[in-house]
Formats: C-alpha cells, structure tokens, sequence
C-alpha cells in the first residue's frame, strides 16, 4: 500500500505565537498605548499610600489566589459528576444533580455564604460534640465556609456547562470507545471527558475569571482577599480610581495567566474550522 | 440653589433608614434638614450607594456628603470636611458573663471584631493588637455582631450608638452586654464625625460650618437629637 | 446449542427504531475463519446487523452467541432488551474488531494514539510494544507519514485507513467490517484485500457489509443477501453471484455494470 | 440573618409598612436591566465571536483584548469610571468647547456596562461552540453560495446553539444578578432594595430568602425556556448511552 | 483565453497545507456538458482539487474561472491567496452545486429543510415551490419517506442520497460530486448514473470524483488521472482504460480487479 503522501504532519492553523512572531507592528502599537496610559496613571495620579498597604496587598493577593485555585480545582471534579449525572445518570442520580445546579445557579452566592457561615456556622458551637472535636478550630474559622460556598457554586455552573460539553461529544466517537471493550470508566477517562473538556475550554475559562471575581464576597465572613484590601484602602483614603484601577491591573494580570494557560491547552488539538 | 445632599443607600439606623414607601429618616435627615433650613439651602436628599459615593461627590452629582463619614488626616487628603456635627464614644461589647474589659490587658487573647477602615479598627490595632488581642475585620457591623452572637468572638468594638442598637435587640439581649468605653486617644479616633465636601468649596464649607454652630446654639440641635438618643450625641 | 466453532451466532434478531421495523427476524451463523459478506440495499438494515453482533444497538428481540458464549440480554423495560451483565459485553466485545460506516476516529488523537488507544487501555500492553505494532500497522494501510496527524486533517480515504489499522490493533478474533473499502481506490482496495485473506487464514473470523460484489465476491465464502430487514438469500459466492434465487436477488445482481 | 431570629412575615406585606411590594418593584427593575444588559451582551458576542475566529490579525488580537481586559476587570470599576470618570471628563471637554454638560443616565450607563461585560464573557463561549460545529456544516453552506451574513443565521448559529446553551444560560443567571451595579449610580434593582429592607428592618435572613426564592423562580422559569430551547436546538442529535 | 462554452477552467493550481504540497500545478479545462471523471490514489489530491473549484480551499497558487468568469484572487500576505471579491464568489458558487466526501448535511435540519434550505434561501424560490421539487427529487433518490427524518438517524446511504438530492436542488450549471456512490448499493449506482446523464444531457457540466472504475467509465466523456498532486495523465475513458500511458497509471488500471 503506497501512500500518495511523503512527509508533514498535520498542520495546525491556530499555534500559540512565538518568538519574533509575537511583536507584529500592531501589537507594538497596542503595547505603547497600553504603556504611555499606565504612565499616564502613575505620573497624575495619588500613589503615595502605595507603600503603606504593600504588605497587606501581597497577602490579599496570595488568599485570592488560594481561594481561586482550591475552589475552582475541587469545583470542577464535583462539576464533572454533576455533568455527567444530567446527562446520562439514571433518575436518582440525574434529578438531585438538576436541582442542585438550579438552586445553586438561581440563588445569589452572598446567600449562600450567609446561610453557611451565620446559619450553619451558628449552629455548630451549640453542639457539644463538634465543640470539643478536632474540626473546631477549622469550623471556627472563615475560611472553610469561603471556600465551601465558593466551591459549591463554581460546581453547579460548572456542572451545567459539562452536561452541554458531554452531550455535545459525537455519538460515534463514544460507541467507537464501547466497540472496543472499553469499560464505562475507561471509555469516560479516555473519550468523553478529554472530548467535552476541550470543546468547554473556552467557556470555562471564563467561568474561572468569574470565580474570580466572586471571591471578594468571601470579605463578608472577615477572609481578607485582594478586594477587601482594596477596600480598606478606599475607605481609609477615601480615593476612588487609584486603588479600584490597582485592583483592576491585578485582576488583568491573573486573567492573563488564566487566559494564556487555557488558550495553551485549547491549542494543544488542533481542530479543523470553517 | 439646590444643593444635592448625598447619603449612603444602605441603611445605617438610628442616622438614616428609609421605610417601604422610600422616605428616608433618622436622625442625620433630621439634622440635614436643620441645617439646610439655617443655612437657606435648598436641600435635595439623594441616596447613592456606598460603593459610589466619593465618585459621585468629586464628578459633581452630588455636593455633599452626610454619611456618617469620620474626619480623618488620611480622607482630608483626598476631600474636605466641614467641623464636626457628632462624635460617640467608642465602646466594647462581649459575651454575657464574660470577664472582659475594654483594654488592652482585659482583650489579650481575645478574639475582637471591628469593622474594617473605621476609627474603631484603626484604634484596635494601635491599642489592642500588640498586646495579644486577635483583631478581626468585618465589612460591616452587623457581620460582626453576628458573629459575636455566632460565638465566633468574644468582643465587639465599635461605636457606642451601633452597638446599644444590637444590645437592644432581641439577639444582642440574649447574648451579649456592654463592657465599657475605651480610652481616648484623639490621633486615632479623630475628632468626630463631618460633612463630606468637594476640595476646594470653600463657600459652601464655611456656610455649613455656620449652620451647625447656630444649630447648636440655638437649641434645634439637642431639640431633634433628644428624640433619638438619651445622651449627648454631639461628644466632648 | 452453540459450539465454540461457532464464531458468531445471530437468532432471530429483531430491531425497532420506534415504529420503524428494520430487523425482521435475522438468523446468521458464522464459523471460525468464516468470510461472511453482506450485500443488500440502501437502508436494507446491514449496518444495524453490524451493529446489533456488539450491542451498539440493542435488539428488540433475538438472541447474539459470540464463541458459544450468549450475550445474556434482559427486558428494559420498555418491551426491548438491554444487556443484563455489562461486564460480559465488554469482555466479549475486546474479541470483536469494528470498522464503522462513518469511521468515528477519535477526533481528539492523533492517527498513532488512535491506534494506540485500545490495545493499551483495554487489553493492557506496554505502551512501547503497542505503539510498534501499531506503527508497523500503519505503515501497512500507508499512513506512517501521518501517524501523527489529527483525523480532520486526512483524505476520506485516509481516515478509512486509519479506521482500519485501529481495528486490527486489537487483534480481534472477529473483525466487523462497515464498508471498509467504501472510500478507498482500486489499488488499496486490493491491500485491504489482501490484509482481509490473511486474516482468514489466521482463522480470524470477519463479517463485512460491503457494495462492492466483486470485492465481495473475492473476498467471502459466503454471501448473505438482506432485503429489507429480512435474510432473502445466502449461500456460496458462485452460487449467489452464478444463480440467484429470489427475484429480488436477481434484480440487485442484474444491475452491477 | 441568624436561624433563630424571629420571623415577621408582615415585613413582607406588599403595601407600604411591609417591603414586598419594594422587593418586587425592584426585582422588576432587575429583570428589565438583565434582559438589556444581556441582549446587548449576546450582539456583541456574536459579532466578537466571529471577529475571533475569522478576523484579521488587528482584529482578532483587539478582540482578545477586549475579552480579557473587559473580563477582568470589575464591574464596579468599570461603572465608576464610565459613569462618575466618563461623564465628568466629558463635560469637561464638552465645557471647554463651549457646550453645556449633558447627563447620562444611570440606567443606561449601567446597562451598558452589564452589556459590554456579558459581552466579553459571550465572545468566549460562542467561540467555543462555534468551534464545536463540524467544519463541514459551514462549508457545505458555503459551497451553496450562501453570504456570510446568511452562513451565520441559517447554519452557524443553529448549529452551534446546543454547545453554547449551557454557557449561555450562565451568562443569563450571572446577568440578573450583575445588576447589583446599577445601585451605585442609584437604581432600586432588587439587591439594593433588600439591602435596605434589611437594614432599615433588622430582618436580614427574611429578605436575603425572600430575594434568593425571587432569584430561584426567575431560575426556575428561565429553566423550562432554556430548556424548551436546547430540546429544539438538539433536534437533530443521536442521544449518546 | 477563457470562453463561456468552458465551464471551468483551472489553471496551474497549487496548494499548500503548511509544508505539504498537495496540489503541484494542475490545470484542467471542462467545456459545458463534459463529464470529467477524476481518479486517483488515496490521498492524491482529488478532493482538495474539488474543493479549490469552488473555493473552499483556498489555492496557494493559481487560477480559476467558471464559465468564462476568472475568479480574482489577491494576495493573503502570508505567501498565499485569497478571494479579492467575496461577493463575485458567492455569486458563482449559486451555479455550483457540490456533494461532499463526508456528506455534510445540515443536521439541525431534516431531510426536506436541507434540500430547500439553498433554493429559498439563496435563490429566493418560494417555499411551497421549493418543497415541491425537492419532494420529487427525494421521490427520485427513493428518500420520500425519510423527507422529515434527522440526518443522524439515517443510514450512509440515505445521507449520500440526501446529499446528492440537496446538490441537484440549486438546478447548478456545473456539479461537484465528491465520490457521490461511496455509500451506495450497485441498484443506487445506476440510478446516480442515469442521473448524470440526464444532466449531462442538459448541458450541464459535472466534474466527479471516484475510485469505481467502472462507473467512471460509464459515466464521463475524459478522465484525469491525478497522482501526487500532479495530473499524470487524461483522456478519453477508453485511452485511459483501455491503453494507459503512464506506468503510475497502467499499475492504477492494473488493480482494477
Ligand atoms: N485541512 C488539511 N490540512 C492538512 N492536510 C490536509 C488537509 N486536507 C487534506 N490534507 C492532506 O492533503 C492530501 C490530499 O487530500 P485529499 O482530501 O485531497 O485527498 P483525496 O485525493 O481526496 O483522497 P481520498 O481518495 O482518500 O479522499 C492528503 O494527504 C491529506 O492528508
Ligand atoms: N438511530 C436510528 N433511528 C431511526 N432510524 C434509524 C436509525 N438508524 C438507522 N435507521 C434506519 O434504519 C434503516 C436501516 O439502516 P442501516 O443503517 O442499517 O442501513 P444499511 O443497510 O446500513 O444502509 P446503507 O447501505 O445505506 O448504509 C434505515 O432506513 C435507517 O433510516
Ligand atoms: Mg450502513
Ligand atoms: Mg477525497
């Protein structure tokens, strides 16, 4: 059997820029926009509380951080399952993964948090038993129910865009995997989740900047993030724009990395578009 | 002319609380009535949230700010105050049957809730942080005493007014009492609370000053705050 | 009933796609090393016999042995079947190799990894062992070159190749094949041919739906006719092809040009 | 707030002494400004999606700006210097060249905002799901001599709507609830109501569950459209096992 | 150089995938009523010639006109070419009709949406119109019955037929067939055959491609023989057939079993 074909692998349209390829004339116009504002900013406007709030800051930035990671990571693998009951569960499984997204999804987070850390969180000192057992010092605190609430939510939205991203995967492809002897398991690790994860990139990577966004709420139960910095700051300054544009390049800066490191995965398979 | 007056859209009883059918009272509606009339401005009273305040007092949607907002050296960099029309003092609360006392001895150890850039906060890192007291911050002062009641903590500092409104209510009487004010120091707890101005406004500002000297002169001050509070609101 | 000669075995198997009968009663037998070929026509329900051998889809009623071994099937419920041991599919479906109509190549692989993809996790290998057979596999059907290309990137003719090569990795004991040759030119029809002769005489068993009467013709001693969801005729290449029976049968052997 | 706080239904009377007639009034307001916010957010979605995938260069990397910039940032700043910043900076030009100051309105500007940030979050989930479309599909349209415009209404969006749904639907929840913005330039949306019915009240758990099982029936409803849509967008679908 | 009697002209094509060169050169000229059979090996290039003619690909290099009409092309500033009039394209393309390799039908359509979608909403048939004539095409590919189904839930034959249906929908002056009888039962193939020749005897010009021999012989008035990217070879069917000159092409013929 003679190929008709010699060399090249597949080529692939959308490869990550590199190198010399990156700084096209427009993106060096972009970037010196981009750098003469920044200046712009720094020479006319009041930086001078900069200094005082560093520390604090690098703080707030590395709790943001933890809270965004620890919740979205453990969101998603709640979300997977959650996905995959709506799709293909059997009722008992399929009926509590709806109901959970749709009441998590349909009620505002703040909620949530509240009924957690004031409601829940309340309950918990008036029993004796948990008083006394070793998951006090955790209960007591902040956190656990941040990052509870945070979790929570991320996996019912999450939850929502794998059930479309599993439904979405070709009927074929997945009776090819069962064609084969795969098991359930195998045929899921192997086919459907890689398949439905990569076609949801795009959408969970702004899912993720989201999560991101929502973690200042965990301020309101004292965790203090980058958001509650800044507003102390705003507060105790009583400066608007400085500390909120501050802020705002942090958040860039986060989103960048979240964008660059979802578009490198994205790009990883190549797909043939029209 | 008209004058807009902003204040914060969140409630903050007894000073402004609106009802259901979206009329605002309190005893700071009362008191920028009393001064608008002395000082012949014609007063428009517009609620903005929190969040937008400053921004909505610097880009001219409104002209001043009554808000229960303290004169601090930090906030004069940024806008200007007239004198002060009120200064409570600061006091702690803690669990019932607690032995806790409002200093830095008493709260070693202590977990203590304040609410986050308030005078209070700043007074219980200088004061009671370095000794030993585990100062956290809410966002707001019903998050703290919430979490006061939670058991969460075992004291709350804050203004006297807002926490005599909790020790009133039926959470705080089960829980909780007052332990006392905490001792003075002006550099930190500033001179009290003042009208928030544009920089610069220098007009308007001396006819607010005015206004509130003659308020308090001529009794219309202790007239409309005798209805609110039992003691003397405007501080020493 | 069924001896372990018997490679396959299909008894009266029916299929309903909502009203739609399309499995009439279909009863088919093949021995080890058997080439079975189905010609019919469009629509005749071939694929859906391919299909139903592995449980891709369940049959409304009849039964499917795969070496003596039966599938063991149980109501659904719904007054069709399901398997009732899953884990029995699964096993019984690694001995059985399939080639699909539309290919169904794993979109998200390259050609190697699809080839790779079974025998490693499925059967186990070593990955090394499985990407050299699996290479030599695809120098074989001619797709080296492209090993490490992703499907939506080859020829129509291509991507059957790679179909191909990803069936044989398994090493099956019985091969179904869905118009392996459909978008393949004469030349590689002849390879496929020739892969096909070796593997009957490896004793592999095969059933293969196919339109083309020569292929079929050269390649199966034995030939099975299906019209419209029911078996209208079958026996030996010759006899099929040299005499057939059934009117219809003539009709659809009168028309190859 | 508390579990154990005594509960007053009477706070949620509809008229004046009870807040419920407010919290509806405002809930109203949130529905209008979503429906806005997100309508505007699904134009620009659709038209950044495309530049994304079949614009130049320029564009494309403006685009890609446009999402991640517009997507970091919060909303709260955004509002404030569009609303506070933007207005004051033009009345100042508009006042050097001699015109008198315009207004505009918080309304407008807030879902304006709410667009241009759904918007940016659209873009990424359409690109998605138009990726997801078999290249065939738009190819084959193509060939038949379709225009661009024609491609995208008949084909690409049908096709890429089961994809997208779920994402989108997202998008939808997120938008009636981003309309807690539209407090700081003074709209009573249902987020600032509650706070104020809450404070004004003490009755913090109440209103915070009477403003969540709003939100839930606006789910709720939103669920049997969404729903009726996917069904109808995933007509042509083999159901997987 | 170009008159309208030529339906299409293809000048010295050459296209590139990244560093594969899949097309060298190809020129290819069919007058109005020609049927132009192209064959070849897998993998040769025959579908990606397909394809450049009506712009789906676009050519690295090279022209391409119909019916007289040059296609004007413009540098895409990356060494390759694209359309300098998206509209004059699109224009075109209405008097193309094309059945793609994999079929491609429009699956949020049914049957019948698909074979109307072009002629309502490209041409700007009415709709009872369109309906009307696309039921008879679909009566005449024996796919009546099947007029409201999805096309996932078709067989491959069925897809093919709706695919061909939908093409001959447009009434195109020249079609495009990418191996339109892959799928299809020898029954099907001489019905696809008289199609064409019904066409063709309407003038109307048809390139196809297809890798059985028999039906490009019976089918076409020139075959191309298209080896690695080059035209190795054309002619008359019985030149091509019957006395090959090209050793690529005598060991094509010779497979031909
Ligand atoms: N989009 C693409 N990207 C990269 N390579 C491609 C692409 N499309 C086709 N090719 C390669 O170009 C070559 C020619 O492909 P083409 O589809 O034209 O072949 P063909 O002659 O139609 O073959 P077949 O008979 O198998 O359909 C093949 O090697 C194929 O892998
Ligand atoms: N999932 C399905 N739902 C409904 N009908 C189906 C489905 N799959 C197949 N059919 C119908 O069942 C009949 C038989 O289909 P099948 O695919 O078995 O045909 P085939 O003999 O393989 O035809 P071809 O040669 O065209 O591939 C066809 O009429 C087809 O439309
Ligand atoms: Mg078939
Ligand atoms: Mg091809």
């Amino acid at each position: 059997m003679t190929d008709e074909t010699t060399h090249a692998l597949a080529f692939t349209p959308e490869d990550l820029p590199k190198g010399k390829g990156f700084f096209q004339p427009h993106r060096i116009v972009l970037m010196l926009i981009f750098a003469s504002l920044v200046l712009t900013l720094a020479v006319f406007m009041r930086w001078d509380w900069l200094p005082r709030y560093l520390p604090k800051l690098g703080s707030g930035i590395l709790v943001s951080l933890a809270m965004l990671f620890s919740t979205a990571i453990i969101g998603f693998l709640l979300a997977v399952p959650l996905g995959l009951a709506q799709v293909t569960g059997p009722w008992f499984l399929k009926a509590p993964a709806r109901i959970f997204c749709t009441v998590i999804r349909g009620t505002p987070l703040l909620l949530q948090l509240w009924l957690l850390y004031y409601g829940l969180g309340s309950l918990f000192p008036q029993f004796p038993a948990i008083r006394h057992s070793f998951l006090w010092p955790y209960l007591r605190e902040a956190w656990p129910y941040g990052v509870a609430a945070l979790t929570i939510s991320f996996a019912a939205y999450e939850g929502e865009v794998m059930r479309g991203a599993f439904a979405g995967v070709p009927a074929g492809e997945l009776e090819a995997a069962r064609a084969y002897g795969m098991g359930r398991w195998t045929a899921f690790r192997r086919i459907w989740l890689p398949r439905a994860v990569h076609r949801a990139l795009p959408t969970l990577n702004g899912e993720t900047v989201l999560q991101l966004k929502s973690t200042p709420l965990v301020a309101t139960i004292t965790v203090i993030d980058v958001y509650a910095v800044i507003s102390k700051v705003r507060q105790e300054t009583y400066l608007t724009y400085e500390p909120l544009l501050l802020l705002a390049a942090i958040y860039m800066c986060l989103t960048g990395i979240l964008v660059v490191a979802f578009r490198y995965f994205e790009n990883r398979i190549p797909t043939r578009g029209a | 002319e008209t004058v807009k007056v902003g204040i914060a859209a969140e409630p903050y009883p007894p000073f402004t609380s609106p009802d259901a059918s979206g009329n605002w009272q309190g005893w700071e509606i009362e008191f920028t009535k009393a001064i608008c009339a002395e000082a012949k401005l014609d007063c428009v009273i517009t609620p903005v949230a929190w969040d937008g305040i400053i921004p909505a007092l610097t880009a001219k949607k409104i002209d001043m700010i009554i808000g229960s907002m303290s004169i601090t050296e930090e906030r004069l960099k940024t806008i200007d105050f007239s004198d002060k029309y009120y200064n409570t003092p600061t006091g702690v609360i803690g669990t019932k049957g607690v032995d806790i006392k409002p200093t830095p001895e008493g709260l070693a150890g202590k977990a203590l809730g304040v609410q986050v850039a308030t005078v209070h906060q700043a007074y219980a890192t200088k004061h009671f942080a370095p000794a030993g007291a585990e100062v956290k911050e809410y966002q707001t002062q019903d998050e703290a005493n919430q979490d006061l009641a939670a058991g969460r903590l075992d004291a709350v500092q804050a203004d006297a007014i807002a926490l005599d409104a909790f020790l009133q209510s039926d959470q705080g009487k089960e829980c909780c009492d007052y332990k006392g004010d905490v001792a003075p120091d002006l550099a930190v707890l500033g001179p009290g609370v003042g009208v928030g101005l544009r920089k610069g406004e220098t007009e308007l500002k001396d006819k607010i000053n005015a206004a509130i000297k003659a308020i308090r002169a001529n009794g219309t001050y202790d007239a409309f705050s005798k209805k609110y509070f039992d003691f003397d609101i405007y501080g020493g | 009933m069924t001896d372990a000669a018997q490679a396959i075995e299909v008894t009266d198997l029916y299929k309903r796609f909502g009203p739609l009968e399309v499995l009439k009663g279909v009863s088919l037998t093949a021995r080890q090393g058997d080439v079975i070929a189905i010609i019919g026509g469009s629509g005749s329900g071939k694929s859906t016999l391919l299909r139903c051998i592995n449980m891709l889809e369940l049959p409304s009623a009849g039964r499917v042995s795969v070496h003596g071994e039966e599938i063991r099937m149980k109501s659904d419920g719904h007054g069709g079947l399901m398997p009732a041991d899953r884990k029995q599919v699964q096993r019984i479906r690694t001995q059985l190799g399939m080639v699909f109509q539309s290919f169904n190549l794993w979109q998200h692989m390259t050609i190697l990894e699809n080839v790779i993809e079974a025998p490693v996790h499925v059967l186990g290998k070593a990955k090394a062992e499985a990407v050299e057979t699996g290479e030599a596999l695809l120098r074989r059907v001619g797709l080296y070159e492209k090993r490490d290309a992703y499907p939506a990137f080859l020829s129509g003719g291509q991507q059957q190749r790679a179909a191909i090569a990803r069936a044989l990795a398994i090493q099956p004991l019985v091969m179904l094949f869905d118009e392996p040759t459909s978008a393949l030119d004469p030349e590689l029809v002849g390879e496929v041919l020739s892969v096909i002769g070796d593997l009957a005489r490896e004793k592999r068993t095969m059933i293969l739906v196919t339109h083309e009467m020569k292929f079929a013709r050269d390649v199966a001693n034995h030939i099975v006719f299906l019209h419209n969801g029911v078996i209208e005729e079958q026996g030996r290449p010759d006899a099929i092809f040299g005499a057939p029976k059934s009117e219809r049968l003539k009709k659809f052997i009168s028309s190859i040009h | 707030m508390a579990a154990d706080t005594f509960i007053n239904w009477s706070l949620l009377s509809l008229s004046a002494p009870g807040w419920g007639g407010v919290l509806l009034q405002g809930f109203l307001h949130s529905i209008q400004i979503a429906i806005g916010g997100y309508a505007l957010g699904l134009l620009l979605g659709i038209g950044g999606a495309f530049g994304k995938l079949y614009g130049g260069p320029v564009l494309r990397d403006l685009l890609e700006c446009y999402t991640t910039i517009v997507r970091a940032v919060p909303e709260l700043v955004l509002i404030l210097l569009l609303y506070y910043a933007g207005t004051d900076l033009l009345n100042q030009l508009l006042g050097a060249v001699g015109f008198g100051s315009i207004d505009i309105s918080g309304l407008v500007a807030g879902i304006f905002v709410i667009g241009v940030v759904q918007g940016a979050y659209s873009t990424e989930v359409l690109r998605g799901a138009i990726k997801a479309v078999p290249a065939g599909q738009i190819e084959a349209a193509r060939a038949y001599g379709m225009s661009p415009v024609k491609v995208l209404r008949r084909i690409t969006l049908p096709a890429m709507l089961p994809y997208a749904i779920p994402g989108l639907a997202n998008l939808w929840l997120i938008a009636t609830k981003d309309t807690a913005l539209l407090a700081v330039v003074g709209f009573s949306e249902l987020t600032l109501v509650t706070r104020q019915a809450a404070g004004a009240t003490k009755a913090y758990f109440l209103f915070f569950c009477a403003a969540g099982a709003l939100y839930l029936a606006l789910t709720l409803v939103s669920n049997v459209f969404i729903g009726m849509i996917e069904r109808h967008a995933r007509r042509g679908f083999a159901e997987q096992r």
